[in-house]
């Protein structure tokens, strides 16, 4: 669902089809029918947006046909646990869950946990407020909790205020007719489905469900997964073989960039950044961030064992081991509010590494007008990007909005080294460590990131030597001090990887993050990726030929943590250690020898934990943890099929109704998901909910024969002649009722922009019936711009900014738009176009 | 474009795309795309058509006249004969782009290909067919009679090879005529030889060559007549587009041509001027019909499918496909 | 000059390698075009933009010098079920097919898009290779048929010779370009390209036997499994080009993917192509005598 | 046969060397081997021995050849001034050392030591930094701790797009 595997993941796919040759069932849900339909045994499409309604309608059917998996659920997720008296459902509150503070425009969710539990604990850790990334607003990583146990516990899961009764009351509407209004689908094709998933679970057999940013560019994003892990909690398909919920992510190193992020709200490994709230003291941080029990526990030996790893020496007891050398954050600095920031004048300096925003991110008009505001821009890729040519090649030029010799900005651009020339880690999307081999050295200037940020790093240094300025000791004692070698003295990557690994005191390099110490003696860079430099040898770089190994191929690459290939893999045996059926053997209790053993992956648990521990009084971090519970992450070892914490728009998956719809909430008065995140303004306006003017819903998305903003493909001749025009896709009856020709061209509007597309008409863009009428869909791949062997308007330009306010992201595949035959007006005339569909459609500018 | 709405449709199989079916007769296509190639030849090759056929024809004109002890006619039919081979080599040499090209083609000897036996065939009729026209003219030449013979001998069949290689590719209005092609390449040489040597020729010497060109002329519109019976739907191309607009001219133009040479080719040298250029246009008019119906049939698919299908819904053939397994 | 085409295995003696060839079972093809990527790349293909089709996802087209490997494809209206107004026993079949969980490839939804690689079928009788006047199409060791470039002349008769149109002529050298199954590769016992990256195996590369044997089995199980429309094409020795050695599993009638559904190589009727144009030699000599004796001198 | 014929060699097999890689675009993390020949990659293609991909390739990985010796590929450090409608070339030291200034001088001038309630920010937020996602996790590291201690505080990534 939300993916379109066999176009973006062929390599992937193999594996899809290899099962579906040996009798899987194979199934898509989908709004289009792609290549990945074609193959599909099914395709079910529905309509954009509306995937919680799908899912909330699998799990109401789960419950009116008693298919969840009784002891799994009991065991191994929250499902008996009782959650707060003072907890409203949505169901109860128009769509609304408690806590809702109109005059933040927030949630307090304290109401949404556990039963006995105070406050502070049941809301989680509360450095940060709304404003933040929703993680790490609301406790990402949980609340505190006496030996690990949520207070109140009803293992018959009768209790009227146990999740599990709590879940079936909330999806109680969601019957597969629902669903059908909603969604668009048949009934016949959604029982279809339901009906498949819970015939393909349980003990004998599992399911996996496999999702793409098709669920997470929504304003109800997270949601859309929360609603998919119900589903496969309920089902037991979570840490077993064939299960689990697999997020096809679409870069090389995209789960690597989060994992040791380039995102403002996280340091590596995840570990919020922090906020002013804890002030310079350290304890009190890891007190509001880090629950006492599970892997999180241990928050201050990762904390302190990575401000070592950064400062090294000037890391000592005494100054908190440089905490307070750290930025703290206090509001939302992601990516699109910072560039609404920069449209108004507050950033005076961008760096555009590997990225092309002004293609590649929602509203793309408003990013160029962004760029256009800077003093200086550093661009690096392998060649001048839209992004690097904002001020010489614009729509905006040619609209006459902006010229040239009017933007002040510098721009430097930097030639960049390709993957053949740097070693280094790709994460793949199982959480894979590959590491890359250098083939040669790049040509001319062109460099590694590593070595632009190493020298880069160094000129900022020597130039800051002789400051005495507070705050440029953080720099200064940095440690920055990475062996070079070539001629380009290019930094050695694995001597940043032995640093990620971490070294103990004698300066060995460690094996688990289960070695790292709060007391300055570990220094490591990334917890979760502690051990992959194990014996001092790079894991990462094991390439034991895939042939002469079981499936697993435990020893190609590694996986954080710990080299675990499928994670909360305790799941897979049942809560005594014996595999849940004989088929679906993976990880187990080895009496014998009183160790988790398993086909070949590293067992996600602790090693010598009976199934039958029970936690001591005061436990504390993996101490608390039971020898049933595999969830480790989790302060109670559980899975949340409710969600106490860690969200800021509910803790229950709720349908919600894009930003932009034709269609009003069918289910809630509350129309779209009352925590999303707009940015109401000129350059960023919004359609009217059912506007007549633009009718036709507008998704976009990607091609097998491009990638992205088309930097990588739109340059590559063999790509670039496979799919040379921008086009759109739209239904014979869409053509026919806006006279649009087969081949010829459209232009597609919004209240941003308006762009040009050649016309496709073809059938797999089915008119989809909802509330009796048929809805027109027009989709568009988003690859192209202007510089390149092949051009073409870009699709991001019509689309609002408008995120998910758990992460920041944008809703780029629903908006709704006008399209019209023939090719869109030049010059000024496009911005009149604009203009006077935003009059018509009584368009909000501000 | 005509949109249809899908939940009305009733059509098996339909396709967005109206060129995904040619429009005639039900064919199934891929998007209309031509299976076949055309010819990627230039206006050089039906040009080496018509003059490889004069050629050869004028070769063997010549030769006989000389035997008929027609000295006048024979020199006349020999100029005629070395014009076309003086051309029809530097034809091919253009097509093909540079002069080495056409050694390459002697790297071997071929049967299966008719360009290669053509090319032997050119080689040794166009190398002898100077020698034999100088020697005719100047007795010049040493062994000048063998070169005589020679050329006579390998004009004949430069005069049909060409058919036989146009026919033995797969586009199915040259592969389908293929026992009619050469009688028609056959009678467009004759009516060339006597249309180029009537043209050069006094005409009270020049009987023969008149005879030869009416022959060629009356020879020609009976076999292409014949061909594109035979064709049946398949000779459609001819009725269509250049080719059509060739054959029409070439039509015209013979008959003119004949007519004018019946009429008065006999007493005025103006008129046999005139018609053996009419008659030469129209053989070179025909050459030219064939070439293009060759790329017209080659470039609609329901030229290259339809029989084929049909055939096998007939039984006749099997065709290429198979679904019941064989194990 | 030589008078002998090379032929397999004859002309090699103990040279010779087993035959090798290519099926390509469209019934897995998910039509990333991996291949056509991969053979240009390989084989250093000059870049050809043609624009936008339309048709469907293609944008190459068609076979020809700058494109080796084409995927075709076909975007069709089928009836999916009872919903649809087909047949009772149709939709019954589909149901079993769907509920047995195989095969139902490129189908769902009343649409299926077929999608298939085609390529150079490395014809048994390949007519391109014998019309070939200069040798430069030979057949090699593997019984493969290769054009060298170094020998091409550009004379063009191969082109309409191909009953698939497979040859083209490069504008800028004239000289005629197909898929060479990857000579280089084979020689140094390599893949070729596009078999080597293909996602879902769909191009299987192998010994012509081997792959033969494999395709009937493939077929099988798609008949058994309800697909009544799947076919082997090029896979027999008595077809018209008497077997090919890049042949096909297909979803459709041939030529819905562009292919002839009953090629022939003209070479089986090239003893009546000079039988008939000797006769009309031989006409045109009666002809000339009966003009130059026939009548007054 | 023809002398090219009988002496045909595949690139493969005349490289100097060959590398094992990953492939670059999306993350299913196809294995890769790089063949170079005289400081050039000649080849790229899937390797057989990865788990992940069996030596397979999309059509974007097999072009990863072509996109590594793409024919715009710059070479060049590029600047353009302020107004300017012209790139000029400066040399890739001159371009690291203007942007170290441009990075103090930002951060100075727009340093937030503390925010309105007194608590400590010790940022700036007049850098912002975007990031691709084909960039190493090593590589990634280190902008993270750079940025991190010198206060620049919105670093951002696709990972966010």
């Amino acid at each position: 669902m939300g993916s379109n595997m066999a176009e973006q993941h062929p390599v992937g796919f193999q594996w899809v089809m290899e099962a579906h040759e040996r009798g899987a069932k194979y199934i898509h849900v989908d709004p289009r029918f792609t290549r990945t339909s074609a193959m599909a045994d099914r395709h079910v499409p529905i309509r954009a947006g509306t995937d919680i309604a799908f899912l909330g309608g699998v799990i109401n059917y789960i419950f009116e046909h008693d298919a969840w998996f009784r002891e799994y659920v009991q065991h191994y997720t929250n499902g008996p646990v009782i959650v707060r008296e003072d907890y409203v459902d949505a169901e109860d509150a128009a769509g609304m869950f408690s806590g809702w503070d109109p005059e933040h425009g927030a949630y307090q969710i304290e109401s949404w946990g556990y039963d006995e539990t105070s406050h502070e604990a049941a809301g989680g850790k509360k450095e940060q407020q709304g404003d933040v990334s929703g993680e790490q607003a609301q406790g990402a990583h949980g609340m505190k909790l006496e030996r690990g146990n949520p207070p109140n516990i009803d293992n018959s899961m009768q209790h009227p205020r146990c999740v599990l009764q709590i879940l079936k009351r909330h999806f109680a509407r969601y019957t597969p007719q629902v669903v059908s209004e909603i969604c668009g689908c048949s009934e016949r094709d959604f029982l279809a489905v339901a009906r498949a998933l819970c015939e393909n679970s349980g003990r004998e057999r599992t399911s996996a469900i496999v999702y793409s940013v098709g669920w997470t560019q929504h304003t109800v994003g997270v949601q859309n997964i929360r609603a998919a892990s119900i589903v496969q909690m309920l089902l037991g398909n979570m840490g077993r073989p064939g299960g689990g919920i697999l997020a096809l992510r679409g870069h090389a190193n995209i789960q690597g960039s989060t994992d040791i992020p380039t995102l403002y709200n996280i340091l590596p490994g995840y570990i919020p950044m922090p906020h002013p709230t804890s002030g310079p003291d350290l304890d009190k941080f890891i007190e509001l961030n880090g629950p006492d029990t599970g892997a999180w526990g241990n928050l201050k030996n990762y904390m302190v064992s990575l401000l070592k790893a950064w400062w090294g020496d000037a890391a000592t007891d005494e100054n908190n081991y440089g905490y307070d050398y750290l930025p703290r954050i206090d509001g939302d600095h992601s990516h699109y509010p910072m560039m609404v920031k920069m449209l108004d004048g507050g950033v005076q300096g961008m760096f555009c590494v590997g990225q092309n925003p002004t293609v590649g991110s929602a509203n793309s008009k408003l990013m160029r007008l962004a760029l256009a505001k800077l003093d200086w821009l550093v661009v690096r890729d392998f060649q001048p990007t839209e992004s690097a040519l904002f001020w010489k090649d614009s729509p905006e030029h040619e609209s006459g909005e902006t010229r040239a010799e009017d933007i002040q900005t510098e721009v430097f651009f930097l030639p960049c080294a390709a993957h053949t020339e740097k070693d280094g880690n790709f994460t793949n999307t199982q959480r894979l460590l590959q590491w890359h081999w250098k083939a040669l050295d790049p040509p001319g200037d062109a460099r590694s990131e590593l070595h632009w940020i190493y020298h880069l790093g160094k000129a900022v240094r020597d130039k800051l030597a002789d400051s005495e300025d507070p705050r440029d000791r953080p720099i200064l004692d940095l440690t920055w001090d990475y062996p070079v070698e070539g001629p380009h003295q290019e930094p050695n990557a694995e001597a940043v990887l032995q640093e990620i690994n971490g070294r103990g005191p004698d300066g060995k390099m460690l094996s688990t993050y289960e070695e790292l110490k709060d007391d300055g003696s570990t220094a490591c860079g990334s917890w979760i990726h502690c051990g992959i430099y194990k014996d001092g040898v790079n894991q990462s770089a094991r390439k034991k030929p895939g042939q002469d190994q079981n499936w697993i191929a435990h020893e190609w690459g590694w996986a954080w943590p710990k080299d675990v290939r499928i994670l909360y893999n305790r799941a897979s045996a049942d809560p005594d250690g014996k595999p849940w059926s004989e088929r679906k053997r993976y990880v187990w209790w080895d009496g014998a020898d009183d160790k988790w053993t398993s086909l070949g992956d590293s067992p996600d648990f602790p090693a010598q934990k009976e199934p039958s521990f029970e936690p001591e009084e005061d436990a504390k971090a993996m101490e608390a943890i039971s020898g049933d519970k595999p969830f480790i992450l989790h302060p109670d070892g559980r899975a949340w099929l409710f969600a106490p914490s860690g969200l800021v728009d509910g803790p229950l998956p709720t349908h919600y109704e894009p930003q932009e719809t034709p269609f009003q909430n069918a289910l809630y008065p509350q129309q779209q998901n009352p925590t999303r995140q707009e940015f109401p303004r000129p350059e960023n306006p919004y359609h009217p909910v059912g506007s007549p003017v633009f009718p036709y819903v507008l998704s976009t998305w990607r091609l097998t024969e491009h990638h992205t903003s088309g930097a990588m493909s739109r340059t590559v001749p063999y790509l670039a002649e496979l799919q040379p025009e921008f086009f759109c896709e739209v239904s014979p009856a869409l053509a026919a009722e806006r006279g649009l020709e087969h081949g010829g061209w459209a232009t597609i509007v919004t209240a941003r922009s308006a762009v040009e597309a050649r016309v496709l008409v073809t059938d797999r863009i089915k008119p989809l019936q909802i509330e009796g009428r048929p809805t027109y869909r027009v989709g568009m791949p988003y690859h192209w711009g202007g510089v390149g062997i092949v051009t073409g308007d870009s699709a991001n330009d019509l689309l609002p900014l408008v995120l998910d306010n758990n992460v920041h992201i944008s809703e780029y595949k629903v908006a709704t738009c006008d399209i019209r035959p023939g090719r869109r007006p030049r010059g000024p005339a496009r911005l009149k176009l604009v203009e006077e569909y935003r009059q018509r459609a009584g368009v909000r500018v501000s | 474009m005509t949109a249809t709405d899908p939940t009305t449709s009733t059509t098996p199989v339909a396709t967005p795309a109206p060129e995904a079916i040619a429009g005639d007769g039900g064919i199934r296509s891929y998007h209309g795309q031509p299976v076949l190639k055309e010819p990627v030849w230039s206006w050089e090759i039906p040009c080496y058509f018509y003059t490889g056929g004069l050629t050869g024809a004028s070769s063997g004109l010549a030769f006989l006249a000389e035997l008929r002890g027609n000295d006048l006619l024979a020199r006349r039919a020999w100029a005629a004969a070395m014009m076309g081979g003086v051309a029809s080599p530097l034809l091919l040499i253009s097509d093909l782009g540079k002069p080495e090209r056409f050694l390459n083609m002697l790297r071997m000897f071929k049967v299966t290909s008719p360009m290669s036996v053509g090319s032997w065939i050119l080689v040794v009729a166009g190398g002898s067919t100077p020698l034999a026209a100088i020697d005719a003219w100047t007795g010049w030449i040493p062994g000048g009679k063998y070169a005589r013979r020679t050329a006579a001998m390998f004009g004949l069949p430069l005069a049909t090879y060409t058919a036989a290689l146009v026919s033995n590719t797969a586009i199915p209005v040259w592969h389908k005529a293929h026992r009619m092609l050469p009688f028609v390449f056959g009678s467009g040489a004759a009516m060339s030889a006597g249309a180029a040597t009537v043209a050069l020729t006094p005409p009270g010497a020049a009987a023969p060559a008149r005879r030869l060109a009416l022959a060629g002329a009356v020879a020609g519109a009976v076999t292409s007549e014949l061909m594109e019976h035979r064709l049946g739907e398949q000779g459609e191309p001819y009725k269509q587009g250049a080719a059509a607009t060739f054959r029409r001219v070439g039509r015209v133009a013979g008959a003119a041509g004949a007519l004018l040479l019946v009429s008065r080719g006999r007493s005025s040298r103006a008129a046999a001027v005139a018609s053996g250029m009419l008659l030469s246009a129209a053989a070179l008019s025909t050459r030219w019909s064939v070439f293009k119906a060759g790329f017209q049939s080659a470039s609609d698919p329901k030229y290259v499918i339809g029989p084929q299908r049909e055939a096998i819904s007939r039984g006749e053939r099997r065709g290429a496909a198979r679904r019941e397994p064989r194990i | 000059m030589t008078l002998d085409t090379v032929s397999w295995p004859a002309s090699y003696g103990d040279e010779a390698k087993p035959r090798k060839g290519f099926f390509t079972d469209t019934s897995i093809c998910i039509g990333c075009k991996a291949c056509e990527v991969a053979c240009k790349e390989w084989n250093q293909i000059p870049m050809s933009i043609k624009g936008f089709s339309g048709k469907s996802y293609d944008n190459t087209l068609a076979l020809g010098a700058n494109t080796w490997r084409h995927v075709a494809f076909v975007e069709q209206r089928v009836p999916a079920g009872v919903d649809d107004g087909a047949s009772l026993v149709e939709a019954a079949a589909r149901a079993d097919v769907i509920d047995a969980g195989v095969h139902t490839y490129q189908e769902g939804d009343g649409l299926r898009w077929l999608m298939a690689s085609d390529v150079c079928k490395h014809c048994t009788d390949a007519a391109c290779l014998e019309v070939c006047p200069t040798g430069a199409l030979f057949r090699t060791e593997f019984g493969t048929v290769v054009v060298q470039e170094d020998i091409c002349n550009g004379c063009g008769y191969c082109i309409p010779a191909c009953p698939f149109g497979v040859l083209e002529q490069r504008k800028d050298d004239g000289r005629v370009w197909k898929c060479t199954l990857c000579y280089d590769r084979l020689k140094e016992d390599q893949q070729p390209a596009c078999a080597q990256a293909c996602p879902t195996d769909s191009i299987q590369f192998g010994e012509l036997d081997e792959l033969r044997h494999r395709a009937e089995g493939r077929l099988k199980r798609l008949q058994d499994a309800g697909q009544a429309e799947a076919r082997l094409y090029l896979a027999d020795d008595d077809d018209g080009i008497h077997g090919a050695g890049a042949f096909f599993l297909l979803l459709d009638e041939p030529e819905v993917y562009g292919l002839p559904p009953d090629p022939v190589d003209t070479r089986h009727e090239l003893g009546s192509i000079w039988s008939a144009a000797g006769a009309a030699a031989l006409a045109l000599g009666a002809g000339l005598i009966a003009a130059v004796f026939g009548g007054r001198r | 046969m023809s002398r090219r014929s009988a002496t045909l060699k595949p690139r493969t097999a005349t490289a100097d060397r060959v590398v094992q890689s990953v492939c670059p675009y999306c993350a299913v993390g196809c294995g890769q081997k790089v063949y170079v020949k005289d400081e050039k990659v000649v080849q790229i293609e899937g390797d057989p021995d990865s788990p992940i991909s069996r030596g397979r390739l999309c059509p974007k990985g097999a072009a990863s050849e072509a996109l590594v010796n793409q024919p715009g590929r710059m070479k060049e450090v590029l600047y353009r001034r302020p107004g300017s409608a012209n790139w000029e070339r400066i040399s890739l030291e001159q371009a690291t050392d203007m942007i170290a200034e441009r990075m103090i001088r930002t951060r100075a001038q727009t340093w937030e030591e503390q925010g309105e309630d007194g608590k400590a920010l010790k940022r700036t937020l007049g850098i912002h930094f975007l990031g691709g996602a084909t960039l190493d996790s090593e590589e990634n590291y280190l902008i993270k701790k750079f940025f991190c201690a010198a206060g620049a505080l919105s670093i951002e990534n696709q990972a966010r797009i």
